[in-house]
């Protein structure tokens, strides 16, 4: 395993302690019985709505690097690859509770699932604290249906939390900020392609192995294969398939159909290990491809947002746009990993 | 992986536990805690294959816990004390998916058990009340592969065992059979719950990271009742 | 090799349209007599002391990421590792000249030295450009001599571009901005460590390779071996050779004393395929190890900011600050990397 | 690598050419523009191991350049104009450190040969101009590994066989063998120019790539006078 660390157990204490050096207005609440998790220094505004989202280890920036002003109010990373427990979730809410109520923002995974909502229910059981949850659900390579555990979570979160944390920022209710998260979930789609398996510093080794000329198409965050297992292809393919997939989803428009008037924010986020020249090359033809269908991108984020450790590969995440979302979108925002305005 | 390598214990019911008092409950948790230690790289690996990769670790994190829970000056007067103490702690430290799903078991089987010295029957209720709110919290069926193909069938064989009056040691002992076969089980599964869902029909061929821990701690219960005192 | 890519031939070309359609506040001319560069859209106030930088491409996002408002005017990308050549440096400094010159910021490499020495020379034969060069040469692993081609430019050029880019701003002259330049490389130094080789579209395999348990020590960002190859250390281990490497310097007061009173800047930045985890983790023990010095990190930064195509690695830059260089650092920005204030 | 594999082409004063006019000259570029095409491969793996793995793209890049742009309706009158605007197509279109430094090296020659015809003694001349201009803008002196260590003995060579009086073909043979032998001799060089440098020690035992190019170009020369026209 070439990785820098000391060791695989103080693996995510080292990575967060290195968070809060380099960020001072970010604070670590060290792990223990209240901890980890990363809040921004200053007190959450009396009457704020507070978002605290959180999940595995290893999707840097994701969720400490949206800590800051206009975005989330606290993360609580787990071990890596591995769920917060509810005990740290609630220490975070209560934490940052300003009075007007927590939104969780959860990645659809069984165990994000199950944390967060044992934390929710503590905090209605324990606390005074009011809790909404916005499920995080927009991975096309899942084939979703009732009776499984339904779409991952992934790049959509980055949107929910930018969005949802503009409007908390300005002082709407609870239910304003948890609806314009699940508005701005519904409204994403994505889909990942994996060039190479990430080791978890755990386990030492690759995932799997993949073959020089192959690639995992449909990758999720968490080093599992994916849908397929594909000869690699050019950066147009690439491009291609993933927005094929993600615009058969009808919230794009009609398949086939050119979709005038369709605007959306575009992500290319690598997964960890792909370099940003890369990413620019997929995001040129992601770009191309939508202009084809007269989809406008009127936002994007091209670089490693949510990524899998030391993945090389690349998601794909569009958000269809309106004109609040944009506006939110644009709001000023002061986090380690997403700032503008401020 | 055959998890039924619990060293010996034939389990034959003259030599063992009739009832399961609060010190060999605390000696089951130090067996599972062993053996998940024992088991972690499998059990990690067989997370790789369909998962992410953690559950062998995460196992180990919680019954670490566990254990220096259990031995920190904590003296629970009843098996259901210790028995909750054992989920809050495995929710507490654990996370991921299991954390939940195994603390919740545990705390289920807990609210069973206000007794010093469980024996069978209660037990049987206990672990039928551990397996219902596993299904409630996960929402996962029999054929799902996850743990509740090996946390059914050992509920039912421990039942059934002690419906035939066969006493707490073979029961445990049929209980670990069953939920190992039950792990055995999942491997030609296509997975509808849990991350190796995600995988769709590639999930088939590979056994339950969640379905094979199950096992491990079902077999610990036999190796720990089967013991003579 | 492993890479999202169409071609090697059309890598830059694919990649500047990638971060064309990304950063409609930038353009890209195209390659050609008089390309490509990237600039920034809105022409340069006249008055205004502009600043050009250019290299190999594969270090992104340096330096047409750090294209915008408070940094650079132009960035003329070369071939991969290949600096730009006189023509297309000459047209992107005639692009962007405000009236009041053109600071070149080229990072010592004889390749870059000399390209942008003609391009110097034909400024100052055929246009009315007024040029001065700005040398960064920060790397303490090439051990210098007059007799060679000397220190390498890596990390520094980052702290070069932001503050003598924030002067450019203020209004303040072609020598003034230069010199500020000048300065802030001789308070500047780096050192990089490597856990992998890197692959360039053209040659399509690893320069080297380097066994699961050795790293290369000392390597710059062309994918070329290091000083010396050694075993894989720890994190703390890997940033004590860094810092040791670079306090070994005068300029950060005498080796072996406690430094009660020196400010640096301090940046840890991947090499490419290093995740921001690890990034922490080294930020982290090189805080510590300042620290026990005494020497206080007043700003930094920590992410992918000079990078050597998919290399897994670090480098570590320190940059001696005083009150003046840290109003500049905190001047607005607004480029595709670096951006605060605005 | 032995970059004298020219194929064939004796080099007996009697069967090349006693001038390097125009069309000669282009015939030279002609030729390094293949020879650098077929030896891009090996000139990429020498810059690998002690540089950054382009030299090879960058002179196919260079003189891929200087095809089209001799071929394209360029007509120039002496060998001079030739060669400077292969110099000028090298600067504007390698970048690297090679770049610039072929690119002034034809340059300087160009301006030594205001002639539609030249003899090897005007050759010998330009080609000690050429030498200058890359020593004088790349700084390097013998022994410093870079392709200076190629074209010093090259030059020498030609200069020597000239001043003997033994005509175009042998002299530029002599200078190709020379440049080859220069090259190789480079192998147990440490670097003090260029990326090598980097490397200190570990850049010794490793043949430097600007030198191998060079003994390509001087090979190239060799073949085209040789030939019969
Ligand atoms: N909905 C569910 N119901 C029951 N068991 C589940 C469910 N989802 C996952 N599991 C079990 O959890 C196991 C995975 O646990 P673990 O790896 O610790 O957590 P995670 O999947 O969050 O990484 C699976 O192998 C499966 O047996
Ligand atoms: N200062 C110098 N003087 C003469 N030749 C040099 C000098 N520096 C480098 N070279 C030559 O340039 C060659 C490298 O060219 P190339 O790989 O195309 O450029 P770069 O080093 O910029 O990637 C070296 O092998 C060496 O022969
Ligand atoms: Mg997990
Ligand atoms: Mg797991
Ligand atoms: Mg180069
Ligand atoms: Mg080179």
């Amino acid at each position: 395993m070439k990785k820098f660390l000391n060791s695989a157990e103080s693996f995510v204490a080292d990575s967060l302690a290195g968070l809060a050096a380099a960020h001072p207005a970010l604070r670590v609440q060290a792990e223990g019985p209240d901890g980890p998790f990363v809040a921004r220094r200053a007190a959450t505004q009396p009457g704020k709505v507070a978002l605290v989202s959180g999940g595995g280890y290893g999707h840097e920036p994701l969720h400490g690097g949206f800590v800051g002003v206009g975005m989330l109010d606290a993360a609580c990373p787990g071990e890596v690859f591995t769920s917060p427990v509810p005990g740290q979730i609630l220490a975070a809410a209560q934490a940052v509770d300003g009075g007007a109520g927590v939104v969780f923002v959860v990645k659809n995974y069984t165990g994000d699932v199950l944390n967060f909502q044992m934390a929710a229910e503590l905090a209605a059981e324990d606390t005074g604290v009011a809790v909404e949850t916005v499920l995080v659900d927009d991975d096309v390579a899942v084939r979703d249906s009732t009776w499984t555990a339904g779409r991952r979570g992934t790049g959509a979160t980055v949107f929910v939390e930018k969005i949802a944390g503009a409007l908390a920022e300005r002082g709407e209710s609870l239910a304003d900020v948890a609806d314009m998260g699940r508005r701005v979930n519904a409204n994403s789609r994505s889909f990942a392609v994996a060039l190479t398996a990430c080791t978890t510093p755990a386990n030492g080794k690759p995932g799997f192995l993949l073959p020089e000329d192959e690639m995992e198409v449909g990758v999720g965050i968490h080093g599992e294969p994916g849908r397929s297992r594909e000869k690699l292809a050019s950066a147009r393919e690439v491009a291609a398939l993933a927005l094929d997939a993600i615009l058969a989803e009808p919230l794009f428009g009609a398949q086939g159909e050119r979709q005038d008037g369709v605007e959306v924010i575009a992500m290319v986020s690598g997964l960890g290990a792909t370099p940003l020249s890369e990413l620019y090359i997929l995001f040129h033809e992601a770009s191309r491809l939508l202009a084809e269908r007269d989809i406008s991108i009127v936002r994007s984020l091209v670089g490693n947002y949510v990524t899998s450790l030391d993945m090389a590969g690349a998601s794909f995440t569009l958000c269809r746009a309106d004109d609040e979302l944009l506006e939110l979108w644009d709001a000023p925002v002061n986090t380690p990993a997403l700032r503008w305005g401020l | 992986m055959n998890t039924n390598d619990h060293g010996g214990a034939g389990g034959s019911a003259g030599t063992g536990l009739d009832t399961l008092d609060v010190a060999a409950g605390q000696d089951w948790m130090t067996a599972v805690a062993a053996t998940v230690s024992a088991h972690k790289d499998e059990l990690t690996e067989l997370d790789a294959a369909i998962g992410d990769a953690d559950h062998g670790a995460n196992l180990q994190r919680g019954f670490t816990a566990v254990t220096a829970a259990l031995s920190g000056g904590f003296e629970p007067e009843t098996v259901g004390q210790l028995l909750t103490k054992v989920g809050m702690t495995l929710i507490s430290s654990v996370g991921g998916a299991s954390g939940p799903l195994f603390g919740s078991a545990f705390r289920a089987m807990g609210k069973q058990l206000a007794t010093p010295e469980a024996d069978a029957d209660q037990l049987a209720l206990a672990l039928r009340a551990g397996l219902d709110s596993v299904r409630a919290l996960g929402a996962a069926a029999a054929g799902d592969k996850t743990m509740v193909d090996a946390l059914t069938p050992a509920v039912k064989a421990f039942d059934d065992a002690v419906a035939a009056g066969l006493g707490l040691v073979v029961a445990a002992r049929a209980a670990a059979d069953a939920a190992d076969e039950g792990a055995r089980a999942t491997v030609p599964m296509q997975a509808r719950k849990g991350r190796a869902s995600y995988l769709g029909e590639r999930s088939i061929g590979h056994q339950d990271p969640g379905a094979t821990s199950t096992a491990l701690i079902f077999a610990a219960l036999a190796e720990t009742t089967a013991r003579a005192r």
